[in-house]
């Protein structure tokens, strides 16, 4: 710890330098992260050797929010975590950070979270009890469970990665028992049936859309929750680059098959709406077309004859028949697609038909190994089969299980009705729950124990091939908390004698990697395990798996998907997931970027359908299937397929702490198990419930806020026309400002931006931003510095315009910036680099200067703000917390932009291009916003708007204003060009 | 000829004092009830207030995107109100403009409390208005002034110099008529009078500076009105945002606030006169005048909107069309229309004589000049505000509790304010009228004019 | 001085102002006058200079627009602060302040040099001085010493006054 | 004075206007026509040498200015009724209506326009998809033709009102609060508004119309404000005048009247200054290029900007400082000086107004437009002589003068 204290960080901006951090910061909490102590804060007069005041450390870990398993540098300040980014070195995020992953620091700080064990006496009150008392009771109920016999204790949770599944199989082992059931709500279980019955492996394959020319998504969210959304966004955005292919330049096609406008719908050229679950139809519909231009490459080792047969009721006119879709525009697809060079299909429905029918296009099309890849040695499959998971929960509701640990799921929330799980654990004598804060597994729970937060454990992660994450505590617990491998291992010690490997999770950590080491032949293991922690993980080349092909599947002709009246389609909310992030008042506040609602869930339905219902904007309807009945505010929306009603999923927590409990219905309860969508019948409750929106008007207006281009235009070398009257002759009123110095610019690209929102929570997370809750918002009191734009095109603009118009709207720093010389007290004015400065405790409070922004970026502090404990404890001492009557905004992180001229200067240099990256730009895994010097013409920022002169745009420029943001215009595909 | 409204030459100098005097004798129950009430009210006010400032403006309505409403639409509202005191006083002095005489302090002192009250809400609505001197320059050791770009500063200047200069005005008026008084109170009230007319004897010396000092102040108070509400109207119009930014500001606002503050002469006048007993001082003559005042007011004021409308369709800008389209059809728009009618149409009434000189009439016409012009700063602060260059952003507005009753109390503050004043100094200039009656009494061909 | 002060008081300011002239022409005694509106007239019969107050008043004003400029161009070069990129000397907004600030030192020096020049506040009763002066009457009141005394009376009651006193000092 | 007002009345009334003995009349005549024949033959000559743009611009500039004059006067007489000025007896009355016959004169020489309209309108040559429903040529000839029409139409009725006996028995009757008689009381507030609405159009059609992009609000109040300041300076410069060839005993000798013209001379100017001001800030401030690009050009461009300063000193500038004072006002020499000055801003304005938008980088003054303007200068002139000689009349027709002055 000493010997490492010395390599202290000087900039925490460039890559190598904060590996380098991550590793000794890792270190030096290694030691008090295991120990479960109770919240320290450091005192001063006794300084901590690793703790510098004002001076941040950073650790690498990794992101446990979905099992996408991104890489995490954690920022920390005295002792606390105060902000999650990217860790460049990972090859998944690639140094970005979805919203999720960043809010993790709303779990970690969660005022909700257990604080001590507790236990549910007889009458079901839960009274807080020693850890001791805790243990030996778990202790004792082992032991007699494991005696009773066979296979009666349970472990049921997620997977944790595989170090803690051996801990907990080991666990599981020493109870006598086999039932350790790794349980993701959202998994990848279809497309793994697909694998098998194909290669007959049981692996996720990597894809590469960046490398293809052409998309075909088949419900794939991959921009949102589908798999692994900041790799694939970061894909993607390379894929919509505008590149020379064959000669012409152009932007990949995309095209997105399925019920509901998504946000990665909307950032394709093409939504073709079905119904949920004709997915696969088309699909296969688009392979017959294929097949009958004789697109199958010969040596993809189909036997075309049986293909022809697979596919024979798929014909585009019959499908078409069966889903409504022209069957014109599946022949097209099936063209581009086999003429594409470089083409990929997936799929993320939950029929795995769907997912065979793209396997097979990727396939006959010879993509694999190109734009979709099976590697050697992939990761073991981590979750449990859904058999292996009904037949755990049929032995607890057959009360063959007597002590059943849940650690990490919320089974009761997100196991669908049909799985009946609340009910069999009720036949559990001894239900152990351990996690952060207690949802509606918990409530059910006798025994809770407080678990670590991912970010105060040791654990690791195993995503795909060639890719293992380590994942270090980034500071001392904030509750009376421990690793749940811990608790696993000590109640195992306790209740039997079986010998076990290790004693705590920072050992088996540890020890599996030192395994790793060897592999990684590396003589010296203690290197080894300081490098690993210092780059977050093992990143290693990667082989191609050889494939044998199985295609025994075409024997059988394929089912097609049932008609259905009325359906409704549940879809992970791209910021809740399976529901594990409505604990999080960030997520909860950050508008879902096609509906901007808030703070709910709702009923997405098309006009025609709503009228078929005789139900409007707000009415709160009842959505009834055969397996639940779920209430949700109706929002009319053309952004859903008629017939069709759309439901989010992560809303409807009964418990799960004050953010999440009582907000909107749980789209879970209405499922089968395994599906996405049912059958249903949708009545009006004749209550209203009002969906809440920061959104004012949908409509641009053909105002220059958010541009697009077509690529064809752009190719052509000519620019959209434009309405404005044209100014002659001189007409500016003052004489430029001077700025000898620095002259901060930002350039974003609409094109790149998909809407994610990682730029807002960054932003969120780095300028301590309050969140207002639902009535705040709804009163127009939303204090986000940095928005997502979020308009439809109008009806003229429609046939041409990208499906929406995203962009990030920020302060655009004007030169001319209207808000500056209303303000009486010099509390906004312009600073000598640049930055439309904003002086708080200056601020009186008129207003006047929000009343004249015309990009309405400011926000007002209409009360004292409030971070309920230990919330407050994320917050940025870097940036003041504002009081009530102040007015703030973007400041493009002049925290940051001090802190590296203060390095600058103290290492007695220039400030380097790059060096300042402001949060929203470090967040975004597009990277869409540039940040730099616009006095500098060879900064990145000024190269990228001169490489893309055409698309080069002002937000309504027409005011004269001179932002120091550029945007680059939207690229489109005009209709019906290839 | 055409017969003239009617005028009462009957008064002589004493008369004139006597009935002048008597208003100021000792008042009955109903009365002091009545500055109760305003009080009360003011007390109400006051403590909602408080509450804002504790705990925050979110208390109001107020949100993203409309920073203003309810409280600068009051400030402006008063600051016009206040205008045409000084309009009569300074203005019409100037012109030599007879039939003043009788009206202007009641004016003027309505120009006092009127500013007074609208000084207020600046200081409401600001977010932390514990810091509100800032807005002044001051010598301070961070050397941190206002910025004098800002027009929140011009404001901060000329709403003060406004409210110093017709002070002093009014003050000096006082002078010769406390004098009166003095002669004519006995026990504390003469102790009283005595004080205030500071020794006032009306000798040629005193007389000599007076009268030039007092031509001067009118000469100063004059470009003042044009200057304080033209400041005003730039609040708005040095904005970029649509149906604030337009050049027509300045003078329409102008002659929009001498249009309501007649207007409020009137709706205080007339009653006033009946409780007071003075109508054989303030006679048909005087509203006639008024009235036509109001009238070419009115018809400016109908030329700016005309104005503004026509060169937002010519202008062929889309943005600024939607504004209008919204303040003209938008869910707002019976608001405007609502203003037209007030402000447009019924003032055209006036160009009737009789109903010029039918009081009843008169002051009915007068209240919903008030409403109409009420409305007009209201739809085009909030209005203007609603719909933005941003559509996104663009967001309704709901009065809260908060603001009505603050308001509320702001309207009591200055009716109880008017009202004390009215009891206890010369509601009309003894001095003046007497000056007013010599005159007439020359213009009808009286014999050779006597005092007596 | 004179031991004697006749105060004549009158119902019409031309009579009042005619007894003026006539006492100028005599030039016996010095006197003041009392009256309950200004007036011309007796202003034109005594033929005092145009009052000083004007003067004052300009000065106020003048000194109101150095000050204006001081403080604007003033404050300004202190802290050379860029707002939305407008010139440091903005003149349009400077002008503003100036005019208020003219007319706001203006009218205070107005006021002010008003109570100075009239020797108001003051506590002091002239001799000879009557309620009715402020109400409907005009009054001279001349000292003199005894034998100019007789002269003087007439002379007011020719003049048209309605009752003319002799009050001792 | 008379000891029964009423008889006197009817006495004066009954006198009637003695022939016209020119007082202004046989010179000024051949003169002005002499300079009429010079700017028109300027004016052919110019279009068949190819300087017609030059031609026109100057041709509108002089209209615009000249009919400014007679309407502005026209108007002034309105206000003095609406005010019951009653400090000058009648004269004041036909001082203002003195010009009129001009505004007949400006009517068809408008339509002259209409041949040059290429080379004044930008809109014809490039029209404007977006103004085409007004910026189009029959509308605009179409609607300011009516509007000047009517103009004229009912400041002749106007004054034949004012010239009737009821009103100069009224205008001449001292020390009465008695109104106008009820003609008058119709028309004058008629014309008023007639004037402020058809002034505004022309100032929108014929001034601003030239850089359509361009538009400020308050553009057409300025406008007709300005025109009513040139007809007021105008009145007084011929005072002052006449005041010299009318003998010893004629009005304008009256310290008192000139005091009350010096006033409203001094009071119009400001309220011009006022008037620029408030357009110049908010359009400096709000930084709109649309809006800015108009004052840009002007103001801070060569060579534009001395003349546009140039404006506001002559009339602003200079009546203010020396008018300030009393002694100046009632100086004739003073007064028609300033008044001389003010009118050459004046015409200076509306040049600066219309010229920049048609010719950007240059100042194109040259003999075709100075003869062309004197040929405007001479019309002018011709038209106003009968009006004149009636002015004169009255001014010695020694009527009394109300004592309210002073």
């Amino acid at each position: 710890m000493k010997k490492l204290d010395r390599e202290k960080p000087s900039t925490p901006i460039s890559r190598r330098s904060f590996i380098k951090l991550a590793a000794t910061a890792g270190a030096a909490a290694a030691l008090p992260g295991c120990e479960p102590a109770a919240r320290k804060l450091i005192p001063y007069v006794v300084p901590d050797e690793n703790v510098v005041p004002g001076v941040p450390s950073f650790f690498a870990t990794t992101c446990a929010e979905c099992p996408a398993g991104c890489g995490v540098v954690a920022r920390i300040r005295e002792g606390r975590v105060v902000k999650l980014e990217g860790n460049p070195a990972d090859p998944i995020g690639q140094g970005a950070l979805c919203a999720r992953g960043q809010a993790a620091l709303q779990g970690l700080y969660n005022p909700d979270r257990l604080a001590h064990p507790q236990l549910r006496g007889s009458d079901g009150a839960l009274r807080t009890v020693s850890w001791d008392e805790a243990g030996k009771m778990l202790g004792d109920r082992l032991t007699a469970a494991s005696k009773a016999g066979k296979d009666r204790v349970a472990f049921f949770g997620s997977p944790q990665g595989p170090t803690f599944q051996k801990i907990a199989l080991a666990f599981i082992g020493a109870q006598n028992s086999s039932r350790a059931i790794f349980y993701e709500a959202i998994n990848q279980e279809p497309a793994r049936g697909a694998a098998k019955t194909l290669f007959g492996r049981r692996d996720l394959p990597t894809y590469r859309i960046d490398q293809a020319e052409m998309l075909i998504s088949f419900g794939a969210d991959f921009l949102e929750t589908w798999q692994s959304p900041v790799e694939l966004a970061r894909q993607y955005s390379l894929f919509r680059t505008p590149q020379n292919r064959r000669g012409a330049l152009s932007i990949g096609r995309a095209t997105y098959v399925g019920p509901r406008l998504s946000m990665t719908a909307s950032k394709c050229d093409d939504w073709i709406a079905t119904a949920p679950g004709a997915q696969a139809d088309v699909a296969w519909s688009v392979l017959n077309v294929l097949v009958k231009n004789g697109k199958v490459s010969p040596n993809s080792g189909f036997d075309l004859a049986a293909l022809t047969k697979a596919v024979a009721n798929f014909d585009p006119a019959a499908t078409s028949a069966r889903t409504g879709v022209p069957a014109e525009t599946i022949t097209a697809l099936g063209e581009a697609f086999g003429k594409a060079d470089g083409a990929l299909a997936i799929a993320g429905t939950d029929d795995s038909s769907a997912h065979l029918a793209a396997m097979i296009l990727n396939s006959v099309t010879g993509n694999f190994g190109k734009t979709i890849m099976f590697f050697e040695g992939s990761p073991a499959e981590d979750t449990s089969t859904p058999d292996e998971v009904d037949a755990a929960v049929d032995a607890m509701r057959g009360g063959e299980i007597d002590v059943v640990f849940i650690a990490g799921a919320n089974p009761v929330f997100t196991m669908p009705a049909a799985a009946r799980i609340a009910e069999a654990l009720q036949k559990v004598p001894f239900v152990v729950w351990a996690g952060g804060v207690p949802d509606e597994t918990a409530a059910m729970a006798s025994l809770l124990l407080p678990a670590h937060h991912p970010l105060e454990s040791w654990r690791d992660t195993a995503p795909r091939a060639g890719v293992r994450g380590l994942g270090q505590p980034v500071m001392q617990p904030v509750f009376d908390s421990r690793p749940v491998g811990d608790i696993l291992l000590a109640a195992a010690a306790k209740s039997s004698s079986a010998k076990l490997p290790w004693t705590t999770t920072a050992e088996a950590v540890k020890a599996e990697w030192l395994a790793l080491a060897s592999k990684a032949e590396s003589p010296d293991s203690e290197d080894f395990w300081t490098k690993v922690r210092r780059e977050g993980g093992l990143f290693e080349e990667q082989h191609l798996a050889a494939l044998t092909l199985d295609t025994s599947p075409f024997k059988a002709a394929v089912p097609t998907a049932a008609q259905m009246q009325l359906s409704v389609y549940a879809y992970p909310h791209i910021f809740l997931y399976d529901g594990r992030g409505a604990d999080k008042p960030w997520l909860q506040e950050l508008p879902e970027p096609v509906t901007q609602l808030v703070w709910d869930s709702w009923a997405e339905i098309h006009p025609e359908t709503a009228r078929g219902l005789g139900v409007g904007k707000d009415d709160l309807i009842e959505i009834k299937t055969e397996h639940g009945v779920i209430e949700a505010p109706v929002l009319v929306a053309s952004t859903v397929r008629p017939g069709v009603i759309a439901v989010p999923i992560g809303q409807g927590h009964r418990a799960y702490g004050r953010y999440a409990k009582d907000v909107g219905g749980n789209a879970w309860a209405i499922l089968a198990a395994g599906a996405t969508y049912a059958e249903a019948t949708a009545r009006a409750t004749g209550t209203k419930r009002a969906l809440v929106t920061p959104l004012g008007n949908a409509d641009m207006m053909g105002r220059s806020i958010v541009e697009a281009m077509s690529i064809e235009q752009l190719a052509a070398g000519v620019l959209p026309e434009s309405h404005e009257e044209e100014v002659t002759g001189p007409y500016e009123m003052y004489a430029p400002w001077k700025y000898p110095g620095h002259k901060w610019g930002m350039t974003i690209d609409v094109n790149a931006c998909t809407g994610c929102s990682a730029c807002v929570t960054a932003c969120y997370a780095e300028n301590n931003v309050p969140t207002v809750g639902k009535d705040g918002v709804d009163r127009g009191r939303i204090m986000s510095w940095i928005r997502i734009e979020r308009y439809f095109p109008n009806a003229t603009e429609a046939a041409e315009a990208p499906q929406l118009y995203l962009a990030p709207m920020l302060c655009q720093q004007c030169d001319h910036a209207p808000c500056e010389p209303v303000c009486p007290v010099f509390a906004s004015y312009h600073t000598e680099e640049g930055l439309n400065g904003q002086i708080y405790n200056r601020c009186v409070g008129t207003r006047y200067c929000e009343n004249n922004c015309p990009y309405k970026v400011r926000r007002f502090n209409w009360f004292v703000p409030e971070w309920p404990a230990p919330l407050n404890l994320q917050l940025n001492p870097d940036v003041t917390v504002r009081g009530a009557g102040v007015m703030e905004k973007c400041t493009f992180c002049v925290q940051r932009i001090q802190f590296a001229e203060l390095n600058a200067k103290t290492e007695d240099r220039e400030l380097r291009d790059g060096e300042i990256v402001t949060a929203c730009q470090q967040a975004c895994p597009t990277r869409a916003i540039t940040f730099g010097d616009s006095n500098d013409p060879a900064s990145a920022m000024m190269r990228r708007r001169d490489d893309n002169k055409l698309r080069n745009y002002r937000a309504l420029e027409e005011l004269n204003t001179k932002p120091a943001i550029t945007y680059l215009r939207d690229l489109y595909r005009e209709k019906g060009k290839a | 000829m055409a017969a003239a409204p009617k005028i009462n030459t009957e008064p002589t100098f004493r008369d004139i004092d006597r009935s002048v005097l008597r208003v100021m004798e000792p008042a009955g129950l109903a009365y002091w009830a009545w500055i109760g009430f305003c009080f009360t009210l003011v007390g109400i006010g006051a403590a909602f207030w408080a509450h804002q400032i504790y705990a925050g403006l979110g208390v109001t309505g107020l949100r993203q995107p409309v920073m203003w409403a309810i409280y600068i639409t009051n400030f402006v509202f008063w600051v016009g109100i206040a205008h045409s005191g000084t309009l009569i006083s300074a203005i019409l002095f100037l012109f030599r403009t007879k039939w003043r005489t009788a009206v202007y302090r009641a004016a003027e002192t309505m120009t006092i409390f009127a500013v007074a009250t609208a000084g207020l809400f600046p200081l409401i609505h600001l977010g932390r208005v514990w810091f509100f001197y800032w807005l002044l320059p001051y010598p301070n050791e961070r050397y941190l002034q206002p910025d004098f770009r800002s027009p929140l500063v011009w404001d901060a200047f000329a709403v003060s110099t406004y409210l110093t200069t017709s002070a002093l005005f009014w003050t000096m008026g006082l002078i010769p008529d406390i004098a009166n008084a003095r002669e004519a109170a006995s026990g504390w009230r003469r102790k009283f009078y005595t004080v205030l007319a500071m020794g006032w004897q009306g000798t040629d010396r005193q007389w000599r500076h007076y009268s030039m000092a007092y031509l001067l102040l009118a000469g100063l108070a004059t470009p003042l009105v044009l200057s304080v509400h033209s400041v005003v109207s730039w609040d708005f119009a040095m904005a970029q945002l649509p149906g604030w930014h337009s050049t027509i500001f300045a003078p329409y606002f102008v002659a929009g606030a001498i249009f309501s503050g007649v207007a409020m002469v009137v709706t205080l006048l007339i009653p006033m006169r009946r409780m007071l007993g003075i109508q054989d001082l303030l006679t048909e003559w005087h509203f006639d005048n008024l009235a036509k005042v109001i009238l070419l007011t009115s018809l400016v004021v109908t030329y700016s909107y005309v104005t503004e409308s026509f060169m937002t369709w010519y202008s062929g800008d889309p943005i600024e069309q939607m504004t209008f389209h919204m303040r003209y059809f938008g869910p707002w728009g019976p608001l405007f229309w609502m203003m037209v009618l007030c402000n447009c149409l019924i003032p055209l009434l006036l160009f009737s004589p009789r109903i010029r000189v039918n009081l009843v009439a008169l002051w009915i016409i007068s209240i919903f000049i008030n409403i109409g012009m009420w409305l007009e700063r209201f739809v085009i602060i909030a209005g203007s505000l609603r719909v933005n260059f941003e559509p996104s952003q663009w967001g309704t507005y709901h009065v809260t509790i908060t603001e009505i009753m603050i308001t509320v109390g702001a309207f009591a503050w200055f009716l109880g304010l008017f009202s004390l004043f009215s009891r206890f100094l010369p509601i009309i200039s003894m001095t003046e009228l007497k000056e007013g009656i010599v005159w007439l009494r020359k213009a009808l061909k009286m014999d050779r004019v006597k005092a007596a | 001085m004179s031991a004697i002060a006749i105060v004549s008081s009158f119902a019409d300011d031309a009579e009042c102002a005619h007894a003026i002239e006539q006492l100028r022409v005599a030039q016996v005694g010095d006197f003041n006058t009392f009256s309950p509106i200004p007036s011309h007239r007796i202003e034109h019969a005594i033929g005092k200079k145009k009052s000083p107050v004007r003067w004052i008043v300009l000065a106020g004003g003048i000194s109101g627009i150095l000050t204006g400029l001081a403080i604007t161009i003033g404050t300004t070069y202190e802290w050379r602060l860029n707002a939305g990129g407008k010139p440091l000397l903005s003149w349009p907004p400077f002008i503003i302040i100036c005019f208020e600030l003219m007319v706001l030192l203006g009218g205070i020096s107005g006021f002010t040099s008003v109570l100075a020049l009239a020797r108001i506040p003051t506590a002091e009763i002239a001799p000879g001085y009557n309620g009715r002066f402020g109400e409907d009457r005009f009054g001279i009141v001349v000292h003199c010493d005894e034998e100019q005394a007789e002269r003087i009376e007439s002379m007011m009651k020719e003049a048209g006054a309605e009752e003319v006193v002799r009050e001792g000092v | 004075m008379s000891s029964n007002p009423q008889q006197a009345h009817h006495e004066r009334a009954a006198t009637k206007p003695r022939p016209v003995e020119s007082v202004v009349g046989n010179t000024m005549q051949k003169v002005a026509t002499a300079m009429i024949v010079l700017g028109a033959a300027e004016f052919v000559v110019a279009l068949s040498r190819g300087a017609s743009a030059i031609a026109w611009q100057a041709y509108l500039v002089n209209l615009l200015f000249f009919l400014g004059v007679a309407q502005g006067a026209v108007v002034a007489s309105a206000a003095f009724y609406l005010t019951q000025a009653k400090w000058g007896g009648s004269t004041p009355y036909r001082l203002g209506e003195a010009f009129a016959p001009f505004l007949w004169v400006g009517f068809f020489l408008f339509f002259g326009l209409y041949f040059g309209r290429s080379e004044i309108f930008p809109w014809v040559t490039h029209p404007i998809p977006q103004k085409a429903a007004w910026l189009n040529v029959p509308f605009l000839f179409a609607r300011d033709g009516i509007g000047l029409g009517v103009m004229a139409a009912v400041s002749f009725a106007f004054i034949r009102a004012s010239r009737g006996d009821d009103a100069r028995a009224w205008s001449i009757a001292t020390d009465d609060i008695e109104l106008p008689p009820p003609s008058i009381r119709r028309l004058a507030p008629l014309l008023a508004i007639v004037y402020a609405v058809v002034y505004s159009l022309i100032a929108f059609d014929l001034v601003m119309s030239l850089a359509p992009v361009w538009r400020s609000t308050l553009f057409g109040w300025f406008f007709f404000a300005g025109a009513f300041w040139s007809g007021l300076v105008a009145m007084v410069l011929v005072a002052t005048v006449l005041r010299g060839r009318l003998g010893e005993h004629n009005l304008f000798t009256n310290p008192v009247v000139m005091h009350d013209y010096g006033k409203m001379v001094f009071a119009f100017s400001v309220f011009w200054v006022y008037l620029v001001f408030a357009q110049y800030i908010v359009i400096w401030y709000g930084d709109l290029p649309v809006e800015t690009f108009f004052i840009v050009q002007r103001v801070h461009h060569m060579p534009w900007s001395p003349l546009s300063v140039a404006c506001v000193v002559l009339i602003w500038l200079i009546p203010f400082v020396v008018l300030m004072s009393v002694r100046t006002k009632k100086t004739p020499a003073i007064l028609g000086t300033v008044s001389a000055l003010g009118l050459i801003g004046m015409w200076l304005e509306r040049y600066v107004l219309v010229v920049p938008s048609l010719s950007l980088d240059a100042i194109p003054f040259g003999p075709t437009q100075f003869f062309i303007s004197i040929g405007f200068l001479g019309a002018f002139l011709l038209s106003a002589v009968p009006g004149l000689n009636r002015v004169a009349q009255a001014a010695t027709s020694g009527e009394p003068v109300g004592d309210d002055a002073e």
